[in-house]
């Protein structure tokens, strides 16, 4: 029961802040089809992120709203990795995290779309068909960044570097994650490595990028414990609701 | 000439004007100004709204107002599409508007300074936008009509979303009900202002109105968005910020107030509270998109010469 | 009564905010002597915020205390001019706004050595000493970065181009500002302007700096109506005081 | 070499060694290292706690964190002149801290995440930094000894400060002890590292003690860390997170669980969470400032230049 709440927070709050993250890009986009796709892509993972957490508050069944525990929780209750809580840096390193996590995201829905949860498997189905979407178009912008000219190629290069111990904590298991694995309600997230490793090396040998040769990966952040830049992100996000609590919008 | 009294007798008997067909200079050129500063209008307009999506209050209206930004941009994208039919580039365009020397409506160089912002600019905002564009819808140049059309079908919508804010704010709290009012009195006379200047000072309009680019006067719009307005204000529990209105019976109209002119042509002329961040946001990311869009084209041409290799083997 | 907690707010918001902004640096100056400096005038300005909003609270009479009114209250409630809630742009901006104020707030505070009111000249008397030293450091400053080198003249010109309209906004005196000077316990602003000029022109002709030739005065935030940045200022200084409501720290 | 026996003759018998004075040359480099490591830590540690200036809960607090802060630069400040005398300049020691050539201290790549790790930074980490400075006022090397003398009397304030911020959250809310006994958790073990390596695995330390450099093993100081901060755990009714701490009736202190050297290693190899936003950090302030710094020296000539100019007239 807490290993399944503590699992859907970790789904709700990878959507929730990486759409956030997206969404600071809408009407500074490096052309308007790419305002548009960003926005999209961070509606998308907001309107998950709804879904994921309103389960989770059921689940908890402690009378919380998907938005109270979007609006009401502080950093250390939050439950997405590192990764999608860094700032953006330029579109290209956008791009990239989005392709390393959707990468993840998409083997490891068509693995929670099997959950023995039905609740899950169906919200799972919802957001795979975006996920598919959003691998196939982020994949694209990497193979054409990586092979367009020699600065986006040394850009991109820079951002997968930058972002690969990052990505990796997506496949750190801990025990909520074997909980929930042993119960069939979710892929272990370790054994999507193997699946992750054949995406990710395919779109990079076509987008002439070299992937790090390291095995570091940062970790702490699925269990709570995040970078010193969530806190800015909760401040902005939650101001209206801590300002005027019990107010409806 | 010949060739203009039988293009003018076309758009009197509402003929629409269809791109590769001939049309006067000075229509082309009108109506590229115009659809253009309509769509600068729309990508700078992502801005003020944009402004307030990572602090939505809830998961819900954050939704609603991404979406309707976005709509935003794709408002722009059909609008940039109906210029090019005229012969004038998007790039072309987005480069006269980083220079100054094309405009988009002044009532984005305004702040939003609070949550209620979102409301009134949608109801406010939105609704003058639909009155300027509603007749717009009938205008003679064949991709413009088509595109109001689309878009005019959105503003409604987004208009209903904003006045949906203001309901849940002037029915709020006490400081919800002050944040509404307080965007109303802002954002009133900047609305007001965005049917441009009084019939009397404006200038091509009487050309304009022959050709059917545009099709009601400044002054009639502005009337119209007035006695529409005020019972929705009044609906809300709101006070419209002009002590002077009051119900006209003979005209079947209210008297209102006229906007500060004095500051309409202070904003244009660049001294706005934001022209400065507005511009300067657009021309940033345009700049700083530029190796993305260079890096996107290198890789189409990069694509397209080893598909010509491969078929060539 | 309410005028005069209305010109203690714009006395203590101007400081606030401003210090934040100077705040913001610590750590990131250009080289440490630096540092300290703009950080000593960051903790000067919050000082001298706190003992204004303190007596703002106490002639207001509900009790509010100065931390209550740094961090309960929202953008509208604000009273701080637009210029000191602008961001810091690179650090010849922040003191070519520091200059602009500092010449305003030295013959602003010596006016208020002179107030009627025994507590504003008091306080006065205390924050004028540190501002003397803040004025003759930010002039030293942009003399020395507009007689410097081609590049620094040229962002110092683009500086004081950029902030004169807002600067002008310290001189649009309200009805409050004239309630305050007929009961002599603040000068008008706009009758400093001469002094302002005066101290302004001279520094610009040494920094060999250009005064923009233009009268446009940016308002409102006087007033609460302020820039989109303030916003943003509030979230996260505010943040723990709104997420925690009642908690001593 | 008789120098050389002469040298630590001096230094048995606690003189002082000044900058003109003969030295060893690794004498000289150790220092040069040691100090220079040391004033790196001081505006590297400017970072984590300056996270929370523009979010500290009150004015009072904001005031003191930023004075705190701020003595941290000073310190920096203190000694890169007190390397200076050893004859390496500022530029010198911050080109090789921005090229990775030299260190700083590791607890600085640790994150600061919320408002209780203000107290806890200031009560470990300071009270770890004073454990070690404290016999360095001792040192023999003068200008380092000065120096440490200044700081150590700082630091203890700061401390003090830290430890007071604790108080409170620990006697406050659930959420403010909640918040306390988490940054006690997460800042524990990276504390102890602060001491470095285990007596068995320090290199340069037999060295560096004869030349009184070093003043004390790593473990003594450990050990007397531990026994100075577990009591004050104690009384702020918080949990050291150490299954196996207990008091040691026969050593006359704790026993304690060594951090894991594993992960300081990996932090020292630039593995830790925020080795990069740290280091990034500094190279940047460098970098954005390098137009400002090269401009302060311009004005300096000029200036020199018209004095030298109306003084020949």
């Amino acid at each position: 029961q807490d290993a399944l709440v503590e699992f859907l927070l970790r789904m709700g709050d990878n959507a929730l802040i990486l759409g956030h993250r997206n969404s600071e890009w809408c009407g500074h986009g490096p052309q308007l089809e790419e305002d548009i796709a960003v926005s999209n892509i961070a509606l998308d993972l907001i309107g998950q992120a709804a879904m994921w957490l309103e389960l989770a508050g059921a689940v908890e069944g402690q009378g919380r709203s998907a938005d109270d525990l979007a609006y009401l929780r502080d950093v250390w209750d939050f439950r997405n990795v590192k990764l999608v809580e860094r700032p953006n840096g330029d579109f290209g390193a956008t791009l990239m995290r989005q392709f390393l996590f959707d990468a993840f995201h998409f083997h490891q829905l068509r693995g929670l779309v099997a959950s023995s949860d039905a609740r899950v498997s169906e919200i799972a189905a919802k957001a795979l068909k975006e996920v598919s979407y959003h691998l196939e178009r982020s994949a694209g912008q990497v193979i054409a960044l990586g092979d367009g000219t020699g600065e986006s190629r040394g850009r991109m290069q820079a951002a997968l570097e930058d972002q690969w111990s990052y990505a990796l904590e997506l496949f750190a298991s801990d025990g909520t994650d074997r909980n929930m694995a042993e119960a069939g309600i979710a892929p272990d997230p370790a054994e999507l490595r193997g699946l992750w490793d054949e995406t990710v090396g395919a779109v990079m040998a076509e987008a002439t990028l070299e992937i790090p040769d390291s095995d570091f990966a940062h970790q702490g952040g699925k269990q709570g414990t995040h970078t010193e830049h969530l806190g800015y992100i909760l401040a902005e996000m939650q101001f209206l609701q801590r300002a005027y609590p019990g107010a409806e919008w | 000439s010949p060739e203009e009294i039988a293009f003018q007798e076309r758009i009197d008997r509402n003929e629409k004007i269809e791109p590769k067909e001939w049309m006067p200079e000075g229509y082309r050129k009108t109506l590229i100004r115009q659809i253009g500063q309509h769509a600068h209008s729309e990508i700078v307009g992502q801005l003020p709204e944009g402004n307030w999506i990572t602090r939505a209050p809830t998961l819900e209206r954050k939704q609603i107002l991404l979406a309707k930004v976005q709509d935003e941009a794709g408002h722009g994208l059909y609008l940039y599409c109906a210029a090019e039919t005229l012969g004038v580039s998007r790039d072309e365009l987005l480069e006269r508007l980083h220079s100054g020397d094309m405009k988009y409506s002044s009532i984005f160089n305004y702040p939003t300074l609070t949550w209620a912002d979102m409301g009134a600019v949608g109801w406010l905002v939105d609704g003058a936008a639909i009155m300027n564009q509603v007749p717009l819808q009938r205008t003679s140049y064949g991709p413009y009509s088509r595109a109001m059309i689309r878009i005019c079908k959105e503003e409604s919508f987004h208009q209903r979303q904003g006045y949906a804010i203001m309901m849940k704010m002037a029915n709020g709290t006490p400081a919800q009900k002050k944040m509404a009012q307080d965007a109303l009195n802002r954002l009133w006379y900047p609305s007001l202002m965005m049917f441009g200047p009084s019939d009397k000072d404006s200038v091509h309009s009487a050309q304009s109105m022959a050709w059917k680019i545009k099709m009601n006067t400044n002054d009639e719009l502005r009337q119209k968005f007035v006695d529409q307005t005020v019972p929705q204000a009044e609906y809300l529990g709101l006070t419209v910020p002009d002590p002077d209105l009051k119900w006209n019976e003979e005209k079947g109209g209210y008297d209102f107030t006229e906007p500060d002119w004095d500051e309409f042509y202070q904003v244009l002329k660049g001294n706005g509270p934001c022209n400065k961040e507005r511009l300067g946001a657009r021309v940033k990311a345009w700049e700083d998109g530029a190796w993305y869009r260079e890096a996107m084209t290198a890789h189409a041409k990069k694509k397209a010469a080893r598909r010509s290799a491969v078929a060539a083997e």
